[in-house]
């Protein structure tokens, strides 16, 4: 299997808190790989650091083999890197259909020019970009709500217009921050038939969950986050098993 | 502050089908200044003035409306563009260029100083940038009041006089022009170039609204950090705001200058910056027929109290209870904070769109 | 030596000045991200009330003791300026609490046009003397500075009152309320807070402030005028700012370094830019170290802490 | 048979400079009243005049829209603008519609080198003034060195720099150079600053409601220099308002004759007050002539058309309350008398007039 | 799980009779009833966009209603702002926390005891917050915006707690929490019933919330649809394919 994308000793402070003490992880292209721990684990600041909206304390990112730049959150996304937001972080006052289209931002080329003399590239590229926006809302399940107003939408709605603004941006891995929070457990099998048809077409996903039902039904791999620092590392099985985990995170309640 | 986006229900007018619409507003624009006209040359010269204030909203809607960078000093821009002019087509210093090359001139000085602006105010926050902006507005105007010394450069508080009038092809639009034995008065002359502006302007913007860059300057006004999220290069999408918008104010300022005849840095002060910011709020921010309105509205309502003041109170009170002006303040303030308080989205308070398509609505 | 000694007590007058106008800025800022444009007319009000107060206690009983004059002035002004920030913020702001952002700001600039123009209907469109209850005359000089026993009382009343406002603010539940009213009114009224009866008591108290800093500064200048609150009014919101909107400390700082700014800007431009600027451009060294300030802390010198994450 | 002749009166209303409009339109109103009562006949039509009295904010854009305004409304002259900015792109409208206009009170030398025929003035101009007072200055109160502030308007810097040329040309030293605005309050920092250099006298280029806290701020520093003003602080208002900061070290101009030298002019003060309830501000005295100037060429063409008129207002030489009134040919006032007063016992007392 | 010490015999302390609300044109909640004793832990499930957190926000005072009544202890409140709905003794944990932000972890607690001024007792209840959730105490001092999601929504319950309500409204408070403590917030819930709180749960994690319910009631574009004891529910083959995932799970388990 191909590494995708690789945490090398990732560290991450805030004052005196160590938020992220030497996080190595690898992530093999077209896998789904889950990032689990308690609350305060970690887990958001490593993609906050990711995805370059923090800036890193010491370690790196290799993405495809070359290093990922610092706080530099719009040139990640270039590099194939797309998140959403632990707590939902939409372009409120713009449709979903807008939101998406928003997304493909980086993937679309016209210039003021070319806008402003409405050339057939950019009305074309325009139209495309529509037409792939209402795919991609209508492949989250939200494709009757592509013009209704971000911030009118409910929140299980809104986490599903998240992913597909994400998706928008073509992303090769796609990190999702506690999508199913909010989504009742038909709503999250829904959203577990949506995650593996992601990654059927190809994407990689990175996935925050407390959900460990979701986790372990989902999961090539998953990691365990505590304290700042990678307790275990395995398939959904094994990290189940690891003493060290369910006494830090799972306790008495196992699925099934 | 979350928005409820205004429940109120728009008046049957303004829902008139959009097929009849849209040649309903061509007439009018068109006849409005033969009605001005006919109830007095002043009156045109209000609707001249309107169209350049429409200019300068519809430029400042772009970077407050569009992009959401409060900007409290526009009218800078508008300086650099009536300066511009002043200096190049001028005896000031003896030039006297034609107005194909100073007009894009001093847009493109208006841009370079929109930038210059955008530059250090890149991390700010919302009324941090208000204020900066402010301050941005007043350095450029102290500025035009002060290089008068050690070399004179702007005249300082005494302005520069005797500009040369908009002269197309050979037609000096300050002259009434006598076509076939009619006098066609100078004030319509004006009128129908600037409308030719406005319309320009307008569409112009529409086609960046509804664009991938109008869509990426509605994603940084929502939410900064998702719009960096997805990738948009803020910055860059903040720079290009400031310059573009200060375009506009820059065109606007020299056909200012082309029409006034003269410019002197009274003419550019916070009040004005306020005033366009004023209209486009009220108008109804974001939405360019609401930015219009609010424009010409603000232009015209001040007029129109000036002329109905004394009538008014004679019909009223049967004397002159108040001297006309302040009557004219009073109805003002007045009128600014029940328009707020009964639409506060603004008088169109539209959605904008940023995509060809929109069929349901909030 | 001497000249930079008195312009720093110049820049500690007008300062301290600047920094009363900018706590109500700030307060009512800090609640409501509203930039009240009326603010500078609260001052204006103050003034011509008290104003009005003296010259007709003057007139029914002549012969009455300055200070009392004073006193006096101040007890209606402060009264009357809180009742007119209080119905500004009932009548005018309250319903807007939810409406689009820059709605309030323009009612703002409404509310400022009409408090002008009642003005001038009122005390006309003239300058009026104000006089000058605490002594102008200087007294003996010391290190060669001089000072006047109003310039002293100016520095202490303000700094009295930002020391009980801080108090008050720091120390009691309503500090409390209106912090927590100023990020989210929705919740805090989950919280029992009644947040319009603490956005009320903002604008209340910094409209009591206004009226304070009215007096001083007509005393100071011994004008008053219907168009003087603009000028101080921008001033004191450029301290605020370059303090950290929304912090009462930062404003009283914002609103001594700008006084101080403006006084070594005026006194030694000239130095500092090798003649090449003059006193002339004595307004832009405030916006010029206000915009440099904010490049390096975009939240101002004591601006609050950013709580946003990702 | 009774005609009614409109004239026009512009000027801010409304503004921080409300309060100079008022003056001048109060100035002019007086002046129409009187013509009225005296029952003038022109043309062999009994004349009732009537003033048209628009706001200009000192706005030079409202000034157009006001000035189209008047044109429209059909008024056969106007006195006005208040403010040399508003004046200058007014006047372009004025002449184009061939309606004389006599300012009151715009002092930029500008306004009448534009060529136009229909602009005059019935004030002394900057140049005029400042030359005046800063020969007056250095040859009479002997002052060598002499700091200069000025407010940076159109009005301020062009009297302080004219006034600053007179005294280098006469062999005094402009000391320092300083700068304020038109709506400052504090001036402690440019006078701490001024007070180092020990300068014999500060000129104040601006208006009375800056001069007189500027005045009472040098008295607080201890300052002991003369203070000069040009005719925006020569007024009654900078008396009341300045309080215990004059004496006898404070000197201004103004155009003209002194009003009390004048045949009529004390009954002018004394009629003004009566009529509107408060002194003279500044500008009222030049208003009332500008209108009469107005009246009294159309009674001297014997009509009250402009095109018939403007001729005789070239020509005229009408004794107004403010000194001999006649124009030269860019319609500026011939001659303008220049007095210089100081202040004595609670008034402005004249000490002398430079011709 | 619920106890048996029947509290259906008492009179509702909160009282819901066809209460409507719309956004705009748009009418969220279609008339509902709903009841409510002191003691009963009661819970509100349905998909999303049904309507819930429209339905307890305006209970709390937040979002007008246009129809309906709303009774608490007997009277009508529909028309009291928040903040003295809350005095009365009615409080709610809203959807996505609402924690102030710029305010610290301590700041956020204090808030919460706003309405109260016996400082012992405030201080007992901090006591047993921090003995429920030591993750707070140990970051008294930090900025709540900085906090993450999960310790945001502990926050969010202990300021709650902390103002003593007759009936506590809370929206989805598992929310990003852990596994164990979504264990311990129920826990936490059932023993506050227990001290004679209502308690009204809208809770995406039905199984968990049936559970431990008394009532429950099942909304649907804006109307409640079903509502039963929670173990009839948990019991009930629609309820169990709509909201419990068990169509789907046991397709993915086959
Ligand atoms: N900007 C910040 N400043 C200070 N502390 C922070 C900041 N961001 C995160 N932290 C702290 O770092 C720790 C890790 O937070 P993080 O958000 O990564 O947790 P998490 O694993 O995502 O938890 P949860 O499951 O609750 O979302 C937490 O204790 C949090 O309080
Ligand atoms: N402010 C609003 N303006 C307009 N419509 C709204 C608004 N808030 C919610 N809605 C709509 O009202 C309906 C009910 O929303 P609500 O948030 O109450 O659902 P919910 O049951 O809490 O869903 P979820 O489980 O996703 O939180 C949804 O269709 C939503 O789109
Ligand atoms: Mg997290
Ligand atoms: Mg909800």
């Amino acid at each position: 299997m191909i590494t995708l994308l690789e945490s090398r000793a990732v560290n991450k402070r805030f004052g005196g808190l160590k938020a992220l003490t030497d996080v190595s992880l690898t992530i093999r292209k077209g896998e789904v790989y889950g990032l689990i721990g308690p609350n305060g684990a970690g887990k958001t600041t490593f993609f906050n650091v990711l995805t370059g909206a923090y800036a890193i304390d010491g370690g790196e990112f290799v993405m495809n083999g070359s290093e990922l730049p610092s706080a530099k959150p719009h040139l990640v996304v270039q590099h194939g890197i797309a998140r959403t937001f632990q707590n939902i972080r939409l372009f409120r006052e713009l449709t979903a259909l807008e939101n998406v289209m928003a997304g493909h931002h980086i993937r679309s080329s016209a210039g003021v020019w070319g806008i402003l003399t409405q050339s057939r590239a950019a009305r074309e590229e325009e139209r495309l970009m529509q037409e792939r926006a209402l795919e991609i809302l209508d492949y989250v399940g939200i494709g009757r709500h592509a013009d209704t107003v971000a911030r009118n939408l409910s929140y299980g709605d809104q986490r599903r217009l998240e992913i597909a603004r994400a998706l928008a941006t073509e992303p090769q891995l796609l990190a999702l921050d506690e999508p199913a929070a909010g989504m009742n457990a038909t709503e999250t099998a829904g959203l577990r038939t949506l995650v593996e048809t992601i990654r059927k077409d190809g994407i990689t996903v990175l996935l925050i969950e407390h959900d460990v039902k979701l986790i372990m039904g989902l999961c090539d791999r998953v990691a365990v986050l505590d304290f700042g620092k990678k307790i275990a590392e395995g398939t959904p099985a094994e990290v189940q098993r690891d003493p060290d985990v369910i006494r830090a995170y799972l306790g008495g309640h196992r699925a099934h | 502050m979350t928005t409820t986006s205004s429940t109120l229900p728009l008046p049957a007018s303004f829902a008139l089908d959009r097929r009849i619409q849209r040649p309903l507003v061509i007439l009018l624009a068109l006849a409005a200044p033969l009605v001005a006209l006919a109830m007095g040359k002043s009156w045109v010269r209000v609707l001249d003035f309107a169209l350049l204030y429409v200019l300068l909203a519809i430029g400042l809607n772009l970077v407050v409306g569009f992009a959401g960078l409060l900007d409290l000093g526009y009218i800078a821009f508008y300086a650099v563009g009536a300066y511009t002019w002043a200096f190049l087509a001028s005896p000031h210093f003896g030039i006297h260029l034609p107005f194909w090359i100073v007009l894009p001139l001093g847009a493109a000085f208006a841009a370079l100083a929109g930038i210059a602006l955008g530059f250090p105010t890149l991390r700010l926050r919302g009324d941090y940038l208000a204020i900066v902006t402010l301050g941005f507005g007043e350095i450029i105007r102290i500025f035009m009041n002060n290089l008068n010394q050690p070399i004179n450069i702007t005249n300082g508080p005494q302005g520069i006089d005797s500009i040369d009038p908009l002269t197309i092809a050979g037609l000096d639009l300050s002259r009434d022009l006598d076509l076939f034995g009619f006098q066609i008065s100078s004030l319509l002359l004006y009128y129908y170039a600037f409308l030719a502006c406005v319309v320009f302007a307008i569409i112009l913007v529409r086609r960046l609204q509804i664009s991938r860059i109008g869509r990426a300057w509605a994603a940084i006004r929502d939410d900064e950090l998702a719009a960096k999220a997805i990738g948009i290069d803020t910055r860059m999408m903040k720079l290009l705001a400031f310059a573009l918008g200060a375009t506009f104010g820059g065109v606007s300022g020299g056909l200012f200058a082309a029409f006034q005849g003269f410019v002197s840095p009274e003419s550019f002060s916070l009040m004005e910056s306020i005033v366009v910011l004023t209209m486009i709020v009220l108008g109804g921010m974001g939405n360019l027929a609401g930015v219009v309105v609010g424009a010409i509205m603000l232009t015209a309502l001040p007029e129109l109290l000036r002329h109905f003041a004394v009538p008014m109170q004679m019909a009223l009170f049967g004397k002159t209870l108040l001297d006309p002006e302040v009557l004219r303040m009073l109805l003002l303030s007045l009128a600014m904070i029940v328009m707020m308080l009964v639409r506060p989205a603004g008088l169109l308070p539209a959605r904008t769109r940023y995509a060809h398509r929109d069929r349901r609505n909030a | 030596m001497e000249t930079f000694l008195q312009q720093t007590l110049n820049g500690l007058v007008s300062g301290s000045i600047y920094a009363l106008v900018a706590l109500g800025y700030t307060m009512v800022y800090g609640i409501l991200g509203l930039i009240n444009f009326a603010h500078g007319d609260l001052l204006m009000v103050g003034a011509l009330v008290a104003l009005q107060t003296v010259t007709l206690l003057n007139a029914a009983v002549p012969g009455l003791h300055p200070v009392i004059l004073l006193l006096a002035g101040v007890a209606v002004a402060v009264p009357v300026c809180m009742a007119v920030g209080y119905l500004i913020e009932r009548i005018g702001y309250r319903r807007l609490r939810n409406a689009p952002r820059l709605a309030p700001l323009i009612t703002a600039i409404g509310v400022s046009f009409l408090l002008q123009t009642l003005a001038m209907i009122i005390w006309g469109r003239e300058f009026h003397v104000f006089p000058q209850l605490v002594s102008t005359t200087p007294m003996e000089p010391m290190a060669g500075v001089v000072v006047s026993p109003l310039q002293i009382f100016t520095i202490v009343v303000a700094f009295a009152l930002m020391g009980g406002l801080m108090l008050l603010v720091n120390k009691s539940r309503l500090g409390r309320a209106m912090r927590a009213t100023a990020e989210n009114h929705r919740v805090a009224g989950l919280m029992g807070i009644n947040a319009n009866g603490v956005i009320a008591a903002t604008f209340i108290i910094g409209s009591g402030l206004a009226a304070l800093a009215g007096v001083l500064f007509a005393s100071n200048y011994a004008i008053a005028h219907y168009a003087m609150g603009f000028t101080p009014g921008l001033k004191a919101f450029t301290a605020a700012v370059l303090g950290g909107i929304g912090n009462l400390p930062g404003a009283m700082v914002g609103g001594l370094v700008l006084g101080l700014v403006e006084s070594f800007g005026a006194g030694y431009i000239e130095h500092l830019t090798f003649g090449f600027l003059n006193s002339s451009y004595q307004d832009i060294f405030a916006f010029v170290i206000l915009g440099a300030v904010l490049i390096f802390r975009p939240s101002g010198l004591l601006g609050e802490r950013v709580a946003d994450r990702a | 048979k009774e005609v009614v002749v409109r004239i026009g009166h512009a000027g801010p209303l409304t503004g921080p400079a409300a309060a100079f409009g008022k003056d001048g339109e109060n100035g002019a109103r007086l002046a129409i009243e009187d013509a009225n009562a005296k029952g003038i006949k022109i043309g062999g039509d009994t004349v009732k005049f009537e003033l048209v009295s628009e706001d200009d904010q000192a706005d030079p854009r409202t000034a157009t829209t006001v000035a189209q305004r008047l044109t429209d409304s059909g008024v056969k002259g106007v006195v006005g603008h208040v403010t040399s900015g508003a004046s200058i792109p007014a006047s372009r409208i004025y002449e184009q519609a061939g309606i004389p206009v006599i300012t009151p009170s715009s002092t930029s030398p500008k306004l009448t080198q534009q060529g136009y025929k229909m602009t005059f003035r019935v004030i002394a101009n900057d140049l005029q003034q400042g030359n005046a007072l800063g020969k007056y200055a250095v040859d009479q109160l002997k002052a060598r060195k002499i700091a200069v502030i000025d407010d940076r308007t159109a009005y301020g810097q062009g009297l302080a720099d004219a006034f600053a040329n007179a005294v280098k040309s006469s062999g005094g030293q402009i000391a320092g150079r300083e700068f304020t605005n038109d709506k400052a309050t504090d001036f402690m920092a440019i006078l701490t600053k001024i007070k180092a250099m020990n300068p014999d006298a500060v000129f104040y280029g601006g208006m009375d409601a800056q001069a007189a806290p500027l005045a009472r701020q040098m008295k607080q520093l201890g300052m002991t220099a003369k203070l000069m003003t040009g005719d925006g602080g020569c007024t009654g208002e900078m008396i009341k308002m300045a309080g215990d900061a004059l004496s006898a070290t404070t000197f201004c101009t103004q155009a003209g004759i002194p009003l009390d030298k004048m045949p009529g002019g004390a009954t002018f003060r004394t009629q003004f007050k009566q009529r509107f309830g408060n002194d003279i501000h500044v500008y009222a005295p030049y208003a009332y002539d500008a209108m009469m100037s107005v009246i009294e060429a159309m009674k001297a063409a014997n009509s009250v058309e402009p095109a018939k008129y403007q001729p005789a207002l070239r020509s005229l030489a009408y004794q107004g309350v403010t000194g001999p009134v006649a124009f030269d040919d860019k319609g500026d006032i011939k001659g303008g008398a220049i007095t210089v007063y100081n202040f004595d016992a609670g008034k402005w007392a004249p000490l002398q007039t430079i011709q | 799980m619920p106890t048996e010490n029947s509290v259906s015999n008492q009179s509702p302390i909160l009282e819901v009779r066809g209460l409507k609300v719309a956004y705009g044109g748009i009418q969220a909640v279609k008339g509902i009833d709903l009841t409510l004793r002191k003691g009963e832990l009661v819970s509100l499930i349905g998909a999303n966009g049904a309507g819930k957190t429209t339905t307890l926000n305006t209970l709390a005072g937040v979002v007008p209603h246009n129809g309906g009544d709303i009774l608490y202890a007997g009277q009508e409140i529909g028309k009291l702002p928040s903040h003295l709905r809350l005095r009365k003794g009615l409080a709610l944990v809203p959807e996505g926390r609402g924690i102030f932000t710029r305010l610290t972890v301590a700041e956020n607690l204090q808030t919460g005891a706003y309405t109260r001024r016996d400082t012992d007792g405030i201080a007992a209840d901090m006591e047993k917050v921090f003995a429920l959730l030591p993750r707070v105490k140990e970051r008294l001092n930090q900025v709540a915006g900085t906090l993450s999601g999960g310790e945001q929504q502990m926050v969010a319950i202990g300021r709650a707690l902390l103002s003593r309500p007759q009936v506590l409204l809370l929206d989805e408070p598992s929310m990003g929490l852990a596994p164990l403590v979504v264990e311990k917030i129920f826990e936490v819930i059932h023993s506050i019933t227990r001290e004679g709180m209502g308690v009204l749960l809208v809770e995406q994690n039905a199984n968990l919330a049936l559970e431990v319910s008394e009532r429950a009631y099942v909304m649907e574009g804006g109307r409640v649809t079903l509502e039963g004891t929670g173990k009839a529910l948990l019991d009930d083959p629609k309820v169990r394919s709509a909201y419990l995932g068990e169509d789907i799970e046991e397709l993915a388990a086959a």
